[in-house]
C-alpha cells in the first residue's frame, strides 16, 4: 500500500471513535431536535385539553418528516435588497455553533465525540456563545425594520443572561475543581451528592439563564408573535427558516446536558454508591419494558390496520432494546457494559426531565416585557449569581481552613445567599412601585 | 311647535319618492309564530297614528327657559323620553350649562338626522346622561344645510370622533373641530351616504376605479 | 502528517479571510471574514494543545469584542461616509510602507537561515501532548507569580465599564428631559 | 380607511436625540389587533409618543342599509356588528323598536332574554380573555376559554340553531319556546363554569408576569372614562360603581339580585379583575333565572306588519362591551326613518391614543386587549 493510505488508515484507526460520533450528531440530531418539536406540541396540546398533531402517522409520530420535508420544499424568498451572503450564511453559524458544542459533551459515561478535552465545559459554552453571532447577522441581512429590532433585542437578551449563566457555571466548577466533563461527574459521584444540593441557587439561576439563552417561555421576545411577528425570522423561509429552528432546539438540548452534567450528576444514576439501592440499575431496562408493555396495551385500540402493525413494532423495539440492557446482566464479562448502556439512559432521562420543564414554563407563562427582562437579568440574577460565587467559595474556605463539615458550609452560606436574593427582589419590586406610582401621575409609564 | 306639525306631513313625502330601487316592503316577514295565541288576521290596522309628542313642562325646561329663553325652541315628549329642540347659535353656551350646571357629564351619543324637505335641513341629536341624577335628556338643533355648528370637543372630548362620523357621513362640518377628516370612508371619497338624496345603490365609482381598478363596486 | 495538514488549512484559511477583509466593501461582509481569521487562529492555537488560549480566544474575540463590531456597523448609518472616497493621496504612503515592510521581513527570514534549523524549527521542544495541561499551568503563573498585573488589569476593566455606564446615564439623562 | 397613500413606516422629523421618530405601522393585518384596525404609531425609540386609529376597513353602511329595509328585515343585520356577543345587539334593537310601538314583551320571553344574554355576555368575555392572554403571551387559556364558550354554543344553537349570528329574538318577544332541557343544559353549564373560572384565575391572577405586564399599563382614571365616552368594564375598572342593568333596569334585570364590580385605578389588571367578577356575576344570574321560567305567551300583541307612529325614541343596553344605544326616527312607514347604532367599541377605541402614551410597544399589544374592541362594530 502506498504511504498516503496507510496514513489514511493510521488516521482512521486511532480516531474512528470521535468520526463516527461526529457523523452520528451530525445525522441524528437534526432529527431528535425535530422529535423534541413533536414532544412539545403534543405536550402543549394535552395541557390545552386538545389533541395536538395526529394525522401524520399514528398519533402524528411521522409530523417531524412532514415538516422536514415540507420546509425543504418551500421556496426560499430572500428579500429584495438584502445582502445575500450574509443571509444565507447566518442560520448556518446558529446550527453549526450548536453542533459542535456537542461535540465536547458527554452522553454517558463512553458516548462523546471528543476525548475529554481539558477545557471541556468552557468548550461548550464558548461554542454555543457563537450562536448568536447567527442571530444578528440574520437580522441585519434581512434588512427589514422589524428584524433589525428583533436582532437587537435578542442579542442585549443574550449577553446579559450569558454572564448569569457563566457565573451559575463558575459555582458547580469551584465544587468540582476541574473543567473535565468526565471529572466532573466522578467528582459529585466521589461527594456522593449531586451539585444540585451543595449549591441550589446556582442551579435555579443557571436554569432561568439557559430558558433566557435559547430564547424561550417567558423570555422569548426576539420572537415574539404578537409584537415583532417573529422578530429576527421574519424574513426567514424554507430551509433556512428551519436551520434557525433547529439551532434553537439543539441549543435547547445542548444548554439541558450541560446543566445534566454540572448539575444533576450526568450519568450517575440516583443515589450511586447506596449499595442496597443497587435494583436501580435494572430500573432503565425495567422502565422500557413497561413502555412496550404500553405500546401493546394501545395497539388494541388503534382504528386503522396499519397502526396496529405500528404499535406492535414499537413494542417489540421497547423489548428488544430492554434485552439489550440485560445483557450484560446475564453475562459477567460484559459487566463493565452496565454503567455504560445506564448511563446513557439515566443522563437522557434527567435531559428529558430538563426539557420538560422548559416547555412546561413555555404553557403556562406569560411574555416579559423587554425592560422587564433586562431588569430581571440586570438588576437581579446577576448580584445574585456573583454574591452566590463569593457564598459557595467561602463555604469551600470554611471546609479547607477551619474544618468545617462541608454541608454545614454550604447550607449557611446558601442561607445567606438567599438572604440576599430576598433584599434584591424586594428592592427590585419598591423600585417598580414607586416607578409606577411616578409614572401614574405622568404619562411616562414604567421606566425600570 | 314648527318640529311637531313636521313629522305627521312627514310620511305621505317619503312615501311618495320611494325609488324602484329600493325595494317594495318586504314579501312576508318571518312566519308567524304558531304559539302565541293567533291574533285576527289582519290585526287592528293602524289607522293614521296619533302623534305622541305632547309639550313638557318640568322644573329642569323652566331652568332651561329661564337661563335661555328663546334659544330652547320648544321642550317635548315622546314615549315618555324628553328632549329640547335647540336653537343652533347657543349650542356651545347650552352644552357647556347641560354639563356644568345639570350635571349631564356623559354625551352618550351625537348623531344627526336629514330632512330633506325642510330649510334647516339637519337636526342634530345629542344624547346627554347624568351620572348622579340618573336621567337622559336629548338635544335636537336643527341647522342649515351649509351651516357650521361649532364643534363641542372641548366640553365632552368623546364628541371628537363621534363629530368626525357626522362630517363622515352627512358632510356637516364643525368650527373648532381639532382634525375633522373622513373617519370611516376613505379620504378621497366623494358624496355623504346617509343623506337621503344618497341613493343606497350609489358608488363612488371615481375613487373605485381609481384605487380598485376596477369600475364599479357591484 | 495529521498536523501539518491541519496547520495548512487554518494558515490558508486565516490569511485568505485576512486578505479578503481588508478588500470588501461592504463592512458587514469584512466584519465576517475578520470573525472567519480569528477562528483560524484559534484552530492553530488548538493545534499547539493551547485550549485556554483557543477558548479564550473564541469567546473574548469572536464572542464580545466582534459582537461590538457588529453591532458598531449596525447602529452606525456606514453608507455616508464610503460615498466619499478620499485616499488617492495616501495610495503612495501606502505603497512605500508596504514595501518597507517587506523587506524587512525578508531581511529577518534572510538572517533566521543561519540559525540552527533554518530558524522555523525550534529544536528539542516537547511534543504538544506531552505538555501540562495548559490551564492549571496558566491559572498557577497568573495568581501566584503574576497576581499584582492580573488584580490591576481587573481594576482598569471595572474602570472602563463604570465609566461607560456613567457615560450612557448622562445620556439616557438628556434624553429624558 | 382614512387615508390610503402612506409609506409603511416612515421617518419623519428628527428628535432630540437626532434618532428618528420612527412611524410604525400596526396592522391592518396584524395578529393582535383584534380584526382590521391600523394603528400608526408614533414611536421614539422603543416609547410610544402617540397613536392614531386609521379604520373603516370593515365599514358596510348598517345605518344606511336600515333605511331601506323593514324592521323587521334589520333585525338579523344587527347581529352582524358585535359578531362576538350577537344576542345583546339583537336584545337592544327589538327593546328599542317595543318602546317605539309602546308594546312591552310578555314576562316569560324577557326572562329567556335575559338568560340568553348573559351567557353571551359570559362567551363575550371568555373571547376576550382569551385573546388578551394569547397577545400578552400565555398560550393555555385561549383554549380553556374556548372550551367552555363551546359549551354556550351549544346551548345557542339548541336553543335558535345558530352559534354567532343567531337572530334570536323577534321585535315583541321571542321566535322560538325555550327547548326541553334547556333549563338542565344552562345549570349544567353554571354548576360546571365555577370550577372553570378558578383555572383561569390559578394561571393568571397570582401570576407575577401577568401583573407585571398589566398592572399600571394603560390607566384611565374616572373622569378621563366619562369625558371620552369609555363605558362598561373599563369605566367600572376606573372605580365607577355603574351597571346600566342596576341604574335603568330593562328585560328582567329587576327580578335578580347581582354586584357590580369596580376597581381601583383603571388600569389593565383592574379591568381583568372586572370582567372576571362580571362573568361570575353573570354566571349567578343565570342560576337565579332558570330557578322559576315564568308560564306564559313568549310573543306579545304586535301585528305581521310594523307600522309604529311617527316619532323617535333612544333605548341603550350593558352590552358586554358597554352601553350599547339604539336611536330610531320612525315616520310612520314600515321602513325607519332612521337607525343610529351607539357602538361601545367605536367610542372605548378613541381612549387609545391618551392609554398608551409613555408606554412601550408590547404594551399597546396589552392595550387594544383590554379596551375588548370588535370591528364589525367599530365600523358598523
Amino acid at each position: 500500500m502506498s504511504p498516503a493510505t496507510q496514513a489514511v488508515l493510521h488516521f482512521l484507526q486511532t480516531w474512528w471513535v470521535e468520526l463516527v460520533s461526529g457523523v452520528v450528531i451530525v445525522a441524528v440530531v437534526p432529527l431528535i431536535a425535530g422529535y423534541v418539536v413533536l414532544v412539545e406540541r403534543k405536550l402543549m396540546a394535552d395541557m390545552q385539553a386538545r389533541l395536538g398533531p395526529m394525522r401524520v402517522g399514528p398519533h402524528g409520530l411521522l409530523q417531524p418528516i412532514a415538516d422536514a420535508v415540507k420546509l425543504l420544499i418551500k421556496e426560499d424568498i430572500v428579500p429584495q435588497d438584502a445582502d445575500s451572503f450574509i443571509f444565507w450564511f447566518a442560520p448556518v453559524i446558529s446550527m453549526v455553533a450548536a453542533l459542535t458544542s456537542m461535540g465536547a459533551l458527554y452522553f454517558g459515561p463512553d458516548f462523546r465525540v471528543a476525548q475529554d478535552i481539558n477545557i471541556g465545559i468552557l468548550f461548550v459554552i464558548g461554542v454555543s456563545s457563537l450562536g448568536f453571532l447567527g442571530i444578528i447577522l440574520g437580522g441585519w441581512a434581512s434588512n427589514s425594520h422589524y428584524s433589525i429590532i428583533g436582532a437587537i433585542r435578542s442579542t442585549a437578551q443574550l449577553v446579559s443572561y450569558e454572564t448569569a449563566g457563566g457565573l451559575a457555571i463558575i459555582c458547580a466548577l469551584l465544587l468540582s475543581g476541574t473543567l473535565r466533563i468526565h471529572a466532573i461527574v466522578d467528582a459529585q459521584s466521589d461527594h456522593h451528592v449531586w451539585f444540585i444540593f451543595l449549591a441550589p441557587v446556582a442551579f435555579f439561576t443557571y436554569l432561568v439563564a439557559s430558558i433566557a439563552e435559547t430564547n424561550r417561555a417567558p423570555f422569548d421576545l426576539p420572537e415574539a408573535e404578537s409584537e415583532l411577528v417573529a422578530g429576527y425570522m421574519t424574513e426567514y423561509s424554507g430551509f433556512r427558516w428551519a436551520l434557525y429552528f433547529l439551532g434553537e432546539y439543539a441549543n435547547m438540548i445542548v444548554v439541558a446536558s450541560v446543566a445534566t452534567t454540572l448539575f444533576l450528576g450526568g450519568w450517575l444514576r440516583p443515589f450511586p454508591n447506596v449499595h442496597w439501592l443497587n435494583w436501580l440499575d435494572l430500573l432503565p431496562a425495567l422502565f422500557i419494558a413497561l413502555v412496550g408493555i404500553y405500546c401493546i396495551y394501545r395497539a388494541g385500540k388503534q382504528p386503522v390496520k396499519i397502526q396496529v402493525w405500528f404499535m406492535w413494532a414499537v413494542a417489540f423495539a421497547c423489548f428488544a432494546v430492554a434485552l439489550i440492557f440485560l445483557v450484560p446482566w446475564i453475562f459477567a464479562s460484559l459487566k463493565f457494559a452496565i454503567l455504560g448502556l445506564n448511563g446513557a439512559f439515566w443522563f437522557l432521562l434527567k435531559v428529558s426531565a430538563y426539557i420538560y420543564v422548559f416547555m412546561w414554563l413555555r404553557f403556562t407563562l406569560p411574555r416579559y416585557r423587554f425592560d422587564q427582562l433586562m431588569h430581571l437579568g440586570w438588576y437581579i440574577l446577576i448580584p445574585l449569581a456573583i454574591v452566590n460565587v463569593f457564598s459557595v467559595g467561602v463555604a469551600l474556605l470554611l471546609e479547607a481552613e477551619f474544618g468545617w463539615n462541608r454541608w454545614l458550609a454550604l447550607i449557611v452560606t446558601t442561607a445567606f445567599t438567599l438572604a440576599i436574593a430576598l433584599f434584591l427582589v424586594r428592592s427590585h419590586d419598591k423600585r417598580v412601585a414607586a416607578a409606577s406610582s411616578a409614572s401614574a401621575a405622568t404619562s411616562d409609564s414604567y421606566a425600570g | 311647535m314648527a318640529d311637531e306639525s313636521k313629522p305627521s306631513q312627514e310620511p305621505e313625502s317619503t312615501q311618495a319618492e320611494p325609488k324602484g330601487a329600493s325595494p317594495a316592503p318586504a314579501p312576508k316577514s318571518a312566519p308567524t309564530p304558531a304559539a302565541p295565541p293567533a291574533p285576527k288576521p289582519g290585526a287592528p290596522s293602524p289607522k293614521a297614528p296619533a302623534p305622541l309628542q305632547i309639550p313638557l313642562d318640568n322644573d329642569l325646561v323652566r331652568r332651561y327657559r329661564a337661563r335661555f329663553g328663546a334659544a330652547i325652541l320648544d321642550a317635548l315628549e315622546d314615549r315618555k323620553q324628553h328632549y329640547l329642540v335647540v336653537d343652533s347659535a347657543q349650542l356651545p353656551e347650552i352644552a357647556r350649562y347641560s354639563r356644568e350646571d345639570e350635571k349631564f357629564d356623559l354625551l352618550e351619543d351625537y348623531t344627526a338626522v336629514d330632512w330633506p324637505r325642510r330649510d334647516k335641513r339637519f337636526d342634530l341629536i345629542a344624547i346627554l346622561y347624568s351620572f348622579p341624577n340618573n336621567i337622559r335628556l336629548r338635544l335636537k338643533i336643527p341647522i342649515a344645510a351649509n351651516e357650521h355648528p361649532s364643534s363641542l370637543v372641548d366640553i365632552w372630548p368623546t364628541s371628537d370622533w363621534l363629530e368626525r362620523e357626522i362630517f363622515d357621513m352627512f358632510g356637516i362640518e364643525f368650527a373648532g373641530h381639532p382634525g375633522l377628516k373622513r373617519i370611516l370612508l376613505p379620504d378621497g371619497w366623494q358624496g355623504h351616504p346617509l343623506q337621503k338624496d344618497y341613493d343606497i345603490l350609489q358608488q363612488d365609482t371615481a375613487w373605485v376605479r381609481e384605487n380598485l381598478g376596477i369600475d364599479s363596486g357591484q | 502528517m495529521l498536523d501539518s495538514i491541519l496547520f495548512y488549512f487554518f494558515g490558508g484559511v486565516a490569511v485568505l479571510s485576512a486578505a479578503l477583509m481588508v478588500t470588501r466593501r461592504n463592512a458587514m461582509h469584512s466584519a465576517v471574514f475578520l470573525i472567519t481569521t480569528l477562528l483560524a487562529t484559534a484552530g492553530i492555537f488548538l493545534q499547539l494543545r493551547a485550549e485556554f488560549l483557543f477558548i479564550a480566544q473564541i469567546i473574548l474575540y469572536v464572542g464580545g469584542i466582534m459582537v461590538l463590531f457588529i453591532f458598531v456597523i449596525m447602529l452606525v448609518r456606514l453608507d455616508a461616509p464610503i460615498h466619499q472616497i478620499r485616499f488617492r493621496m495616501q495610495k503612495l504612503v501606502a505603497v512605500l510602507v508596504a514595501l518597507a515592510l517587506g523587506f524587512e521581513v525578508t531581511v529577518v527570514l534572510l538572517l533566521a537561515r543561519k540559525l540552527p534549523g533554518g530558524g522555523l524549527l525550534i529544536q528539542g521542544s516537547a511534543p504538544a501532548d506531552k505538555l501540562p495541561p495548559n490551564s492549571e499551568e496558566l491559572a498557577k503563573s497568573l495568581f501566584s507569580n503574576y497576581l499584582l498585573p492580573f488584580e490591576i488589569a481587573s481594576v482598569l476593566l471595572l474602570v472602563a465599564m463604570v465609566g461607560a455606564v456613567v457615560m450612557a446615564k448622562n445620556r439616557k439623562g438628556t434624553d429624558e428631559s | 380607511m382614512a387615508d390610503t397613500v402612506d409609506q409603511d413606516a416612515t421617518h419623519s422629523n428628527d428628535t432630540l436625540l437626532g434618532a428618528d421618530e420612527l412611524i410604525l405601522n400596526m396592522g391592518p393585518q396584524h395578529p393582535s389587533t383584534h380584526g382590521v384596525l391600523r394603528v400608526k404609531l408614533k414611536l421614539d425609540g422603543e416609547r410610544v409618543r402617540g397613536a392614531e386609529c386609521v379604520i373603516g376597513y370593515l365599514h358596510r353602511g348598517v345605518e344606511k342599509i336600515a333605511e331601506n329595509r323593514t324592521y323587521q328585515q334589520f333585525a338579523p343585520y344587527v347581529d352582524r356588528m358585535d359578531y362576538v356577543a350577537a344576542i345583546s345587539n339583537g336584545l337592544g334593537y327589538c327593546e328599542a323598536v317595543e318602546k317605539l310601538l309602546n308594546v312591552e314583551a310578555p314576562i316569560r320571553a324577557k326572562v329567556i332574554r335575559t338568560i340568553l344574554t348573559e351567557l353571551q355576555r359570559i362567551a363575550s368575555h371568555l373571547v376576550w380573555l382569551g385573546t388578551h392572554a394569547l397577545d400578552i403571551g400565555a398560550l393555555t387559556p385561549l383554549f380553556y376559554c374556548f372550551r367552555e364558550r363551546e359549551e354556550i354554543l351549544k346551548i345557542f344553537e339548541k336553543y335558535c340553531g345558530a352559534r354567532l349570528t343567531t337572530h334570536a329574538f323577534r321585535i315583541g318577544g321571542l321566535q322560538y319556546e325555550a327547548y326541553d332541557d334547556f333549563e338542565k343544559d344552562v345549570e349544567r353549564f353554571c354548576k360546571d363554569f365555577e370550577r372553570r373560572i378558578q383555572e383561569y384565575v390559578d394561571l393568571l391572577t397570582g401570576n407575577s408576569i401577568w401583573i407585571g405586564r398589566t398592572r399600571n399599563v394603560g390607566v384611565l382614571n374616572a373622569a378621563d372614562c366619562i369625558a371620552l365616552g369609555a363605558t362598561g368594564p373599563i369605566l367600572r375598572a376606573a372605580g365607577v360603581k355603574w351597571d346600566l342593568r342596576k341604574a335603568q333596569p330593562y328585560a328582567a334585570y329587576d327580578r335578580y339580585q347581582f354586584e357590580i364590580p369596580t376597581g381601583t385605578n383603571g388600569d389593565t389588571y383592574d379591568r381583568y379583575m372586572v370582567r372576571m367578577e362580571e362573568m361570575r356575576q353573570s354566571r349567578l344570574i343565570c342560576l337565579q333565572a332558570i330557578e322559576n321560567i315564568p308560564e306564559g305567551p313568549i310573543f306579545g300583541k304586535v301585528g305581521k306588519v310594523i307600522k309604529p307612529a311617527p316619532g323617535e325614541i333612544y333605548h341603550s343596553i350593558e352590552a358586554p362591551k358597554g352601553i350599547l344605544g339604539y336611536y330610531v326616527v320612525s315616520d310612520g312607514t314600515v321602513q325607519p326613518y332612521r337607525v343610529r347604532i351607539r357602538p361601545p367599541s367605536f367610542i372605548n377605541l378613541q381612549a387609545l391614543d391618551k392609554m398608551i402614551r409613555g408606554h412601550l410597544v408590547a404594551d399597546v399589544v396589552a392595550v387594544i386587549g383590554t379596551l375588548d374592541i370588535v370591528l364589525g362594530e367599530v365600523d358598523r
